[in-house]
C-alpha cells in the first residue's frame, strides 16, 4: 500500500490494531475534553462486545462511560439531548444492525435539530460501532448499514478503512459540531497498521485518500471490499493493467473532485461495494462520475456489488453474497477491453 | 417572567399573592390570546402546514413553569405555543416563526411544530410524537454529568404513552436517578382515539409505579394544583436528582390541529361544552377575584396588556421578511464556509 | 397525458379521485379475501387522517378495521406477525415519516423471514400511506421516504401516480405474497382520474408505464415530479423538443427494460425525484441507463432532484427546496446541447 | 411430543406420572445433549457464526411446552434450539441448520439464531432483542381473528424488557385481549449486564401490572413449577383471550455465546458454581426417583435414547451437503419465474 498523501511527516509512528487505534483515539479526546463521553450496550464493565472501549472504564470512572440496557432508541435520545446541551456523546451501537430501533433519532432529531431550530441548536455527537457483512452471522446481523444514513441531509456518514484512519478520523468525527455516523467493520478490528502517535493527528472528513496510484483504471472502494481492489490490483499489475485505488473514507460528504481528478486520469472507473447493489453507494458515485467526466470516460463505470439478497447463513453462500477479488478482476478488465483500448 | 436569580429557590405552591396570580393569569391568557390570533391567521392563510392549539390546556404549562428557573430547560411537543411562550420566549419572534419569516425564532425554517429558543432555554417543538422523551432524558443527564441543579420539565401527550419510548425513557430516567418531570398533558384524546381505546392501564400516572418513581395525577384545568405538584416534582428533582410522572388532566377545546374541526366524530358536542366550563382561565380568574389576589381592574389591565403585546407579535410577524432563499442551504450543518461549499456541490443539479 | 398503455380496453371507467381509488381498492380487496384487514392510527372511527379508509370500518366492522395506539413499531410488528401466520395486513402509516419507528420491524422481520426460514414463512403484507414533500410541513413531516425500502433485499416499493394506478397496484399489492412499501402523496389525494370499474383490474408491480411519448428525451418521473415533467414536457413542444416521459411506478423491482428502451429511442435522459439528490433513486436510474445504454448516450444522463437539506417551513424556502417546471426544462436543455445535436 | 389431538384440554400439572415424567426429563436432557454437542462441533468449525447455548434453562422450553398442543404456536429469540426441539422441531434437520446445510430447517440460510419449522408452528429464531414480541402479539391476532383456540408461546429474555417494544407489544397484546403467553427468562444477565444495572424494576413480572393482565415470578429451575403456571396461562389465554406475563428465574451455565467465555467478568465463579447446584435436569430426575415417577432404569433409557437421537443428528447433519449456490437468490421472495428473472438481472454485476 502506498503512504497515505495526509499522512503527518513528522509524527512517530507506533503499530497497532485498528481496535487499539479507535480505543486510542476515544482516550485521547476523553483526555482532552470532558465533555466527551461513551455511552453504550456493553461498553463498560464488558469492555465492548468487540473490546473497543477496553480500559476506558477504568481510566474515566462511570461518570463518563455509561452501561445501558438494551433500549437503542433511548440511550442514542440520551446522546441527543445531552450534545443539545453541550456535551460530546459517543454513542456505541453494539452493532450498527441495532441503528434502525434508533432511526428515528437519528434522521429526525439529530440531522434535523439544528435546520429546525435555525442554528440554535447544533448535535454534537458520534454514533459509532461495526457494520457491515461478517462471518456468518446471517442476515440480521450481517448487512450493509450506511445506506441508511448517507442519504440524509444533517448526517456526516465515516467508512474508516485503515487504523490510522481510524484514529484520525473517529478523533475527527468527535470534534465535529454535527452528528457523525462512523461505522467500523468487525472483520477490521484486528487488522494492524501504523498510526501517528500524535495525540492531535486529525484526518479532516471529506477527504478521500489514493490508497495506490495508477494510471489504467480507478477502482473506488472502501472498507474490505479496499483490500479486495488492491489485491486485484496486484494481480493486474502482472497483466500490465495499472490500478489506481481510490478510498473516499467519508461517504458524506463525499470528496468528488479526488476521484474525479483519479477518472480525468485514467478514463475507466470500477465502484466496488459489499452491500447489494440497488441504489447503493455504487449508485451515486457512478452517477456523479459519468456526470462529470462523462467526455473522459472511455466505458460506462463499472458497478461490483454484493447480491441483491439478504446475508445466508451458511458458509458457501455467504461467500458467494459478498463481491471476490475475482468479480472485481472481472469488472476491471470489462472496463478496459469493453471499449476505447 | 421567569425568575432570573438561580439559586433562590422555588416560591412555594401555596400561599399565592397578588403578583403571583397576576403572573399566571397573564401566562395563561397571553397563551390563549396568542392561539385565538394564531387560528384567525391561519384562516387567511399566514400560517400553513399544521396548527395545534392548545386552547383549554393553559393551566398546565402556566402551573408548571411558575416553579421554573429560567436555567431550567423544558421540551415539548408540536402542541408547544403554550409551553414556549410562559417559559420566556418574546410572542413577536414566536408569531413570526408561525409565519414563516425571517424573524421567527428559528429563522421560519419550523414553523408552528418545531419552536426552539436557546435563550430561555425552551428546547423545542417535536412533531414525532415521543421521541422527544429520550432527550428530555438526555438533558436531565448533561445536568447531571455537569453537577448543575436544574431540571428539566418534558411535556407530552397522552398519546405518547403507548409508543415505546415513553417506556425507555422512564426505566433510564429511573434508572439513572436523572431529574426529568415527565409532563403528560392528558387531554383524553390522541387526535380521534380517546384513551380507553389506546391503553391497557388509562390512569397514566400509575405508570410511574412501574419504574418505581413519584407520581401522581392533578387536575389539569387548576393552575395551583398544577403548580403545586410540579413544585414537589421541580423540588425532588433539584435536590435528589429524582424523576417523577405527572398526570395533568386537561381537555382541547378545540380540534387536534386547525384541520380537524372541532373532533365532532370521536367526542360529544355535550362532552365539549361540559368540559369548557372547567375553562382554566375562567377557573383561576374567579378564584383570584374572589380571594382577592386580584381586583377587576387588575383583571382588565392584564387582558388589555396581553392584547396589546399579541397584537403587536401579529403586526412584527406580518412586517417581518420571508427567509432569504440562501437560507435552504444554511443551518444544515454547523459548521464553516467549507462545508458549505460542499452541500452546493451537492446541490449542483438544482442550481444550474 | 396519453393513455396508460397497461389500461385495461374493455372495462368501464369511473372518474374518481386518487384517495376514492384508493379506498375502492381497499374495499374491493377486502370483499374478495377476508383474510385482508386494515390496521392503523386513526384508521376506523376517524375514517383515516387523510380520510382513504373512508367508510371501512361502517362496512366492515371492527373485525377487520382496527385503530391502534400511536405504537408504530409494535403493530407493524403485529401484522407481520398476523401475515406469517396467513393473514393479509394491510397496515396504514399515517404517515410515512413515522415508518423510521418501525424500520427495524420491515427491514429486519418482514423483508429476511422468507429468506431466513428457507421459504417456510413468508410476509404478506403491505404498508402503505403518505410520503414525500407535503404542503408547509417542515423537516420532519415532509420529506421523501422511500430511499429507506428500495435498497432492501426481500421488500418491494410502489409509488402510484395516478389514480388508476392506485387502485391496480394497490389490489396486486394486497395480492403479494410478499412485504410491499406503498407510498402515496398527500398532495395526490385530491387528484382526479379514470380508473375502471373492474374489481379485477390490476396492474402488476415491476411495470413502468409511458406516460407520454415522444422522440428526443427520456424523462424518468414519478408522483408529484411526473406532473410537473409533463408540464415541462408541453412547453418543450412548443421549442420542438419531444419528450418520452417514463413512469417506473414500482421502484422496487424497477422495470430497466422500459427505461432502457425509451432512451435506446432517444438517446438522452433526466431523472427527476423529489428527494434529496446524493444517493437517491436518481443515482440508481442513472447508473443503469449509463451502464446499459452508454453507447447509444448523445449527453451524461441529467439528475434533477432536490435541494440536500432538510424540509424548510418557510413557505418561500419550501418552494426552492423541489424541483421546479424550470430546474426541469434547464436539464433537458443541457442534455439536449451539451452534446450530439 | 406435543399432543396431536386438538380439542382435548391440556393436562392438570399436578397429578404428574410417568409418562409425563418420562416426557420432561427427556426434553431437557434432549436440548442438553444437543447443545453440548452443538458446542463440540462450533469448537471443531462446523458451527460458524454466534452460537447462543440454553444450558442450565432447559426447564422452563420443557415445562411450558409441555402445555402446548402441537397447532399452539411458539417463537423465541436466538437462544431458541431448545425452544425448537421441545415443540417438535427434528434434532437432524436442526442440526443441519446449525453446520448450515442444504438439509437443515431453513435450508442452512438462517443458521443457529434463526431456527424456524412451520411444521410444528415454531416461528423463529429471532436475534434483533425484542422484536419478536410484536410478532407474537400478531399471531395472536390472527388466532382471535379468525376465532381460533389456539396460543402462543413468546420466550424472551431479560434484556428485552428495556426496549419499547416490549412495552408496545404488552400494552396492544392487553388492550386486545390476544392469546399470548410473554414468558421471560430471566437469567439475570443481557449478555454482561446485571438485572439491577438495566431495569429500574427487577421484579420482571410486576411489569404485568402496569398493562392490567396476570403476572407472576416462578422458579425456572423447576420445570414442574413453570409447567404449572405456563398451564394455568395457557387456559386463561384458550378460554378468555388473556395474556400473561411470566417470569421465569433461570441461569443460564455457560457463557452469553461461545465468544463469550463463561462470563467471568461480570458474575463471579461462585455465583456460576452455586447456581449449577440448580440444574434443572438433575434437580427433576432426583425428584421422579424419589417420587417413583421414574426408575433408574427409565433414567438410562431416556439417556441412551438422546444420546442416540443427538448422535445421529451430528451423523446426519455432517452428511448433508451445503446448499447449492444458487440457493443465494431464491427465497427472497415468494413468487415465481418472473420475480426471480428481476433479481437475476439486478445481480448481473455480480454474476459476469
Ligand atoms: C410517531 C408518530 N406517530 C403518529 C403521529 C401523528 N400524530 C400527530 S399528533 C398525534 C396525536 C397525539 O396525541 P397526544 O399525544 O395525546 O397529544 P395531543 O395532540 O392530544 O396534544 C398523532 C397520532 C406522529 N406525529 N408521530
Ligand atoms: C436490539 C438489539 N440490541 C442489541 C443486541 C445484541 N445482543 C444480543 S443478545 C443481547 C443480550 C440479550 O439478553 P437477554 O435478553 O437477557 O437474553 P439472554 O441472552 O440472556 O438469553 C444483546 C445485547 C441485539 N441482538 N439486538
Ligand atoms: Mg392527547
Ligand atoms: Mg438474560
Amino acid at each position: 500500500m502506498k503512504a497515505q498523501k495526509t499522512a503527518p511527516v513528522r509524527t512517530e509512528m507506533a503499530v497497532m490494531t485498528y481496535r487499539e487505534a479507535l480505543n486510542l483515539a476515544l482516550r485521547e479526546e476523553m483526555h482532552r475534553d470532558d465533555r466527551v463521553f461513551v455511552i453504550g450496550e456493553e461498553v463498560g464493565l464488558y469492555e465492548g462486545a468487540y473490546k473497543v472501549t477496553q480500559g476506558l472504564l477504568k481510566e474515566f470512572g462511570p461518570r463518563r462511560v455509561i452501561d445501558t440496557p438494551i433500549a437503542e432508541s433511548g440511550f442514542t435520545g440520551v446522546g441527543i439531548g445531552a450534545a443539545m446541551v453541550g456535551l460530546r456523546p459517543v454513542v456505541e451501537m453494539m452493532t450498527f444492525n441495532f441503528a434502525l430501533l434508533a432511526l428515528d433519532q437519528i434522521v429526525n432529531s439529530a440531522a434535523k435539530l439544528c435546520y429546525m431550530s435555525g442554528g440554535q441548536y447544533n448535535v454534537p455527537i458520534v454514533i459509532r460501532g461495526p457494520g457491515g457483512p461478517a462471518h456468518q452471522l446471517a442476515a440480521q446481523h450481517s448487512q450493509s448499514m450506511e445506506s441508511y444514513f448517507y442519504h440524509v441531509p444533517g448526517l456526516k456518514v465515516v467508512r474508516p478503512t485503515t487504523p490510522m484512519d481510524a484514529k484520525g478520523l473517529l478523533k475527527s468525527s468527535i470534534r465535529d459540531e454535527n452528528p457523525v455516523i462512523f461505522i467500523e467493520s468487525e472483520t477490521l478490528y484486528a487488522m494492524k497498521g501504523e498510526v501517528p502517535d500524535d495525540p492531535d493527528f486529525l484526518i479532516p472528513l471529506g477527504q478521500a485518500v489514493v490508497r495506490r496510484e495508477g494510471t489504467d483504471v480507478t477502482v473506488i472502494a472502501y472498507m474490505g471490499m479496499m483490500y479486495r481492489a488492491l489485491e486485484a490490483a496486484e494481480e493486474l499489475d502482472k497483466e500490465g493493467i495499472s490500478i489506481e485505488v481510490v478510498d473516499p473514507r467519508t461517504l458524506r460528504p463525499m470528496d468528488t473532485e479526488t476521484i474525479i481528478g483519479s477518472v480525468r486520469k485514467t478514463h475507466r472507473a470500477v465502484v466496488v461495494e459489499a452491500g447489494a447493489g440497488f441504489a447503493g453507494m455504487g449508485s451515486e458515485i457512478a452517477s456523479f462520475i459519468t456526470e462529470q467526466a462523462f467526455d473522459e470516460l472511455d466505458a460506462p463505470v463499472e458497478r461490483v456489488t454484493g447480491a441483491n439478497a439478504p446475508m445466508p447463513y451458511a458458509r458457501n453462500l455467504e461467500r458467494a453474497k459478498t463481491p471476490s477479488k475475482e468479480t472485481i478482476l472481472a469488472a476491471v478488465r470489462r472496463v478496459c477491453y469493453a471499449n476505447g483500448d | 417572567m421567569a425568575q432570573k436569580t438561580l439559586k433562590q429557590p422555588a416560591p412555594s405552591a401555596s400561599g399565592v399573592d397578588s403578583d403571583l396570580a397576576k403572573r399566571l393569569l397573564r401566562d395563561m391568557m397571553l397563551v390563549r390570546r396568542f392561539e385565538e390570533k394564531a387560528a384567525e391567521a391561519y384562516a387567511l392563510g399566514k400560517i400553513g402546514g399544521f396548527l395545534h392549539l392548545s386552547i383549554g390546556e393553559e393551566a398546565v404549562a402556566a402551573g408548571a413553569t411558575s416553579v421554573l428557573r429560567r436555567d431550567d430547560y423544558s421540551i415539548s411537543t408540536y402542541r408547544e405555543h403554550g409551553h414556549c411562550l410562559v417559559k420566556g420566549s418574546d410572542p413577536r419572534r414566536v408569531m413570526a416563526e408561525l409565519f414563516g419569516r425571517r424573524d421567527g425564532l428559528s429563522k421560519g425554517k419550523g414553523g408552528s411544530m418545531h419552536l426552539f429558543d436557546k435563550t430561555v432555554n425552551f428546547l423545542g417543538g417535536h412533531a414525532i410524537v415521543g421521541a422527544h422523551l429520550p432527550l428530555a432524558a438526555g438533558v436531565g443527564f448533561a445536568i447531571q454529568y455537569r453537577g448543575g441543579d436544574q431540571v428539566v420539565v418534558c411535556y407530552f401527550g397522552d398519546g405518547a404513552v403507548p409508543e415505546g419510548e415513553f417506556h425507555e425513557a422512564l426505566n433510564l430516567s429511573s434508572l439513572w436517578k436523572l431529574p426529568v418531570i415527565f409532563l403528560c398533558e392528558n387531554n383524553r384524546y390522541a387526535m380521534g382515539t380517546s384513551l380507553e381505546r389506546a391503553l391497557a392501564e388509562t390512569e397514566i400516572w400509575k405508570f410511574g409505579r412501574a419504574y418505581n418513581i413519584p407520581c401522581e395525577p392533578v387536575d389539569g384545568m387548576d393552575v395551583l394544583a398544577v403548580r403545586d405538584v410540579a413544585a414537589r416534582a421541580v423540588e425532588r428533582a433539584r435536590t435528589e436528582h429524582t424523576p417523577t410522572l405527572i398526570e395533568a388532566r386537561t381537555y382541547r377545546f378545540r380540534g387536534h390541529s386547525m384541520r380537524d374541526p372541532a373532533g365532532a366524530v370521536y367526542r360529544t358536542k355535550e362532552e365539549v361544552e361540559r368540559e369548557k366550563l372547567r375553562d382554566p382561565i375562567v377557573l383561576f380568574r374567579n378564584r383570584a377575584l374572589e380571594s382577592r389576589w386580584l381586583t377587576d381592574a387588575d383583571v382588565r389591565a392584564i387582558e388589555k396588556d396581553v392584547n396589546d403585546v399579541i397584537d403587536e407579535a401579529v403586526a412584527f410577524a406580518d412586517a417581518s421578511p420571508e427567509p432569504p432563499v440562501e437560507w435552504l442551504l444554511t443551518d444544515i450543518y454547523k459548521e464553516g464556509a467549507e462545508n458549505r461549499a460542499r452541500e452546493g456541490a451537492e446541490n449542483r443539479a438544482r442550481e444550474n
